[in-house]
């Protein structure tokens, strides 16, 4: 086996999660580097969308921002940001969205907006973007977090964009057809949701991670299910691919 | 018909304290020299609307044009906070900043809806999130024929509406090609419109007849500013400079490196210090 | 991904008796080898959608496969009458034809909102007409901001879409180029489409980061059907058949003349007919 | 004075309404002629629009329908359909709308769509393609038909577009913020609407043409003005440029 971090393997992971035929609607930061490393390896007829209207891209680093000019320069065709929402992601044209976010809750609703009051905010977060309608728009959705305890919260001040809601039936209540986040890659477990009760349950630990760990970084008392498997370790072909494709990343941007 | 005017002339001209102001760039073409042109002279109270207000609305804040911020994602693209912004947000520092907020899906729906002359924008969205909790301006409307709930937002209407594009033509017709985010709908939906470009050119040299071309009657002012995205990009003229981007965290982090940084380089300099950026100067 | 299938397999597979069916392309790429394929394979009971239902939806009528047609504006265009399509109306010939008629605005409107995924669409228009008064799917929405009212039509989801686009490349991606019309929202709208193109390529050769290209697994079928369009054109292959429209003003004017006309030239051909009109072909 | 026909004069006529300046959505036939006319004499500013998305377009011979390649390969650029309704027509972009009809009435209110009753019509006509939003979101219209008493209607049986409704003040009633038909041009003479009803009045006689023939092909009792002055005949010019386009679009279309 050999050497990896959490943080890659947390990229690898989500990786594994997307198939062939996915158009899938990335977020930048960790869901660009897992589709990216999906493409590169296991999954090169998936479709990479980026909220800046870019189709069928395939960039050969991944960008520091949504609309770098490498998504426009290797994509199929690019739209304009009014079409990329109305045709294309409310068009449910979208099979898989990828989303981070600062704090997440045990049915998977996400806060990127606000920490303490709205309007008083103790710390003012980036907002939701393309969140809350990718949301709802999409197939399904993955979450890419690392783990911690300020992070996977008990009850979040702010829900930005809605996983299964605050009882984990808002979705049936709401009519939203999408089956939302049907995936949670941390880096150190993958959750997916209860069948009855869509609560976020541990499905399969990282080698290397344990229950106690998980608990400990988790805000709340996570649930693990009756058969929790243990993550296939990186591949040297994904380590190697993933590595790849930051190195050439880091020389492009500079720092 | 565009007029053809300095950058000093067409801020002076076109934007007034207390404007609504749009300056759109979804990451590409983003119009700093005009941006910095309204610090330098000075404008106040603007309500500034963008949908990513990343370092253009970040300087301009910070430097205390902006009473009002409309936007729906507020950060430094891959590289952290705009801090400028949450001083401002947070602390009141330079001015108190007022928001108001929305998703990208409903900003884009509502220049949509600007240019098109519609009063609002219907979409399937803030479904089951918190933002329609404190945005008073985010209702909802019931299909006539379905019976459906559609959130709805205001259409934006800005007094202002500048953008930054590749290139016009000596009447004053301008092109767009790449990552064109919302740039034509704010054009058409802005009262009074600035647009920079890299080049005026005598012929717009478009490859397909479906191009993005803005005609000149649409247009206010058309101002020649080679450079004038950076440190965004311009398709086939210069890159994003990411490293620029990295650096600006730094930069930006504490009030006096902050004011240091733009007496330096914004106060003291005009548009021509854009010109070292464009396509085939020397870097 | 779109499967590549002969024409006759693609309308086998995707058009059924009673289906509603957008075939759009405005004066442009009008998918006439498609409809006569419709024609021969006797599809009956179709609801009809089209802007414009000029020469294509005057055989299909005349034919006997629609029930209803949805429409703006039925004429051969700067002819006359489709006398065809007058004479289902006027005397339910062959059979009787119901009609839902629309203004443009409204169904390019109702196509934007179908490709949105919304239930309706809202524009200002229908303003002091009394169209509204004989279709009772125009009805009004009121604007929770303004209080203005605003004229609606339920949004355009066809059970199947045909356009004609100018070329696929091996993988089933389209590109469209020139007057593209409403195809791009008619393929985004409808369950089940099929695109004839011009040629299949290896590369589409798109000359604008922004062409008009419609991704692979947005489309059911793509069909190779050189000359497809005629007497449409193709932009870049061949021009539209001016003589053609003003002679059809003749063909069509009486049932027999209409009828002998297509069976010498539908029912007995096949879209190998149409490659006589493609680029290149000995005219 | 050159020799000219009444439709000459008409095109003619037409065509000198438009200013420089305007940016004209143009119908096809007679509109379509008298715009590039105005194009190709005094007026090569003029922006020429065509439904079909055909955005300043500087066609070399006149197109036979609204979509011909003659039209984009000429245009600055082309956009598509629902763009051209939504952001140029309903934008407000346009400065006069061109339209013909089929039927008119003494306020200017088109009938494209039908002859007898709506249901069980005694003549379908084509109907109302993109004129009931030109003749609302236009700036003003300019309206061209050739008079006659089937054309020039006392009551029409459908109101396919308005021009100033049916007693002359309904823009206002209903809030329509656009000028409506300010000049309808005809084979005879001119009308515009008259100040204070709104009534459409003849202020000009084109040479040649008499006040009773005018009265004897139109449909109610016309008004003419208090001052009625003679439209100027076709200069050699106007005449050259109109038969010269005329000429060349018979040859492109064949027939």
């Amino acid at each position: 086996m050999a050497d990896f971090t959490r943080n890659e393997m947390m990229t690898i992971a989500a990786a594994r999660a997307l198939r062939n035929e996915d158009v899938c609607f990335v977020g930048i930061g960790a869901p660009s580097a897992a589709c990216n490393l999906a493409r590169l390896t296991h999954a090169p007829g998936i479709t990479l969308i980026y909220e800046s209207g870019t189709i069928a891209t395939k960039p050969n680093v991944l960008p520091l921002s949504i609309g770098d000019g490498e998504l426009c320069d290797t994509a199929l065709t690019t739209v304009s940001v009014p079409e990329m929402f109305r045709y294309w992601l409310q068009g449910g044209r979208i099979t898989v969205g990828f989303l981070g976010g600062a704090q997440i809750d045990r049915f998977a609703n996400l806060n990127t907006t606000v920490v303490g009051d709205y309007h008083k905010p103790k710390v003012r977060l980036p907002g939701g973007g393309g969140a809350p309608e990718i949301a709802t728009n999409c197939g399904e959705t993955f979450i890419i977090m690392a783990m911690g305890k300020r992070a996977f919260m008990e009850k979040l001040p702010f829900i930005t964009s809605m996983g299964h809601g605050v009882t984990g039936k808002e979705r049936e209540q709401l009519v939203v057809r999408s089956k939302g986040p049907t995936k949670l890659i941390t880096d150190l477990c993958i959750f997916e949701p209860d069948p009855q009760t869509n609560e976020m349950t541990i499905v399969s630990i990282h080698p290397g991670a344990t229950r106690e760990e998980i608990i400990e970084n988790c805000g709340w008392s996570p649930r693990f299910a009756a058969n929790v498997s243990e993550t296939p370790a990186p591949t040297a072909q994904e380590l190697e691919v993933l590595r790849d494709i930051q190195a050439r990343t880091k020389a492009a941007h500079g720092a | 018909m565009a007029k053809f005017l300095s950058l000093a002339d067409a801020v002076a001209q076109m934007v007034h304290d207390g404007d609504t102001l749009a300056m759109e760039g979804f990451t590409h073409l983003i119009p700093f020299a005009a941006g910095h042109e309204i610090i330098r002279q000075k404008r106040r109270d603007l309500t500034l609307i963008r949908m990513t207000p990343d370092l253009i609305y970040d300087q301009m804040i910070g430097m205390g044009c902006a009473k009002k911020l409309v936007f729906s994602w507020g950060g430094n693209p891959g590289v952290g906070s705009t801090h400028r912004i949450r001083d401002a947000v947070e602390n009141g520092w330079p001015c108190a900043l007022a928001i108001e907020e929305h998703s990208h899906a409903a900003m884009a729906n509502a220049y949509e809806a600007g240019a098109a002359n519609l009063p609002f924008a219907m979409l399937r969205g803030y479904i089951g999130v918190d933002l329609p909790k404190v945005n008073d301006r985010i209702k909802s409307i019931t299909c006539p024929y379905t019976g459906e709930k559609l959130a709805t937002v205001p259409a934006i209407r800005p007094d202002v509406g500048i953008i930054h594009a590749l290139r016009a033509d000596r009447e004053g017709n301008v092109l767009l090609e790449g990552i064109t985010g919302c740039q034509k709908e704010v054009v058409l939906a802005s009262k009074r419109t600035i647009v920079t470009v890299e080049e005026i050119v005598d012929n717009l040299g478009t490859t397909s007849p479906n191009s993005v071309v803005l005609p000149s009657w649409t247009i206010g002012a058309v101002v020649c500013v080679p450079g004038g995205a950076h440190p965004s990009y311009a398709h086939g003229y210069y890159k994003r400079d990411n490293s620029f981007y990295i650096a600006w965290d730094k930069l930006s982090r504490d009030r006096d490196g902050f004011l240091a940084w733009m007496d330096e380089n914004v106060m003291k300099k005009g548009p021509d210090a854009f010109a070292v950026h464009a396509k085939g100067s020397a870097a």
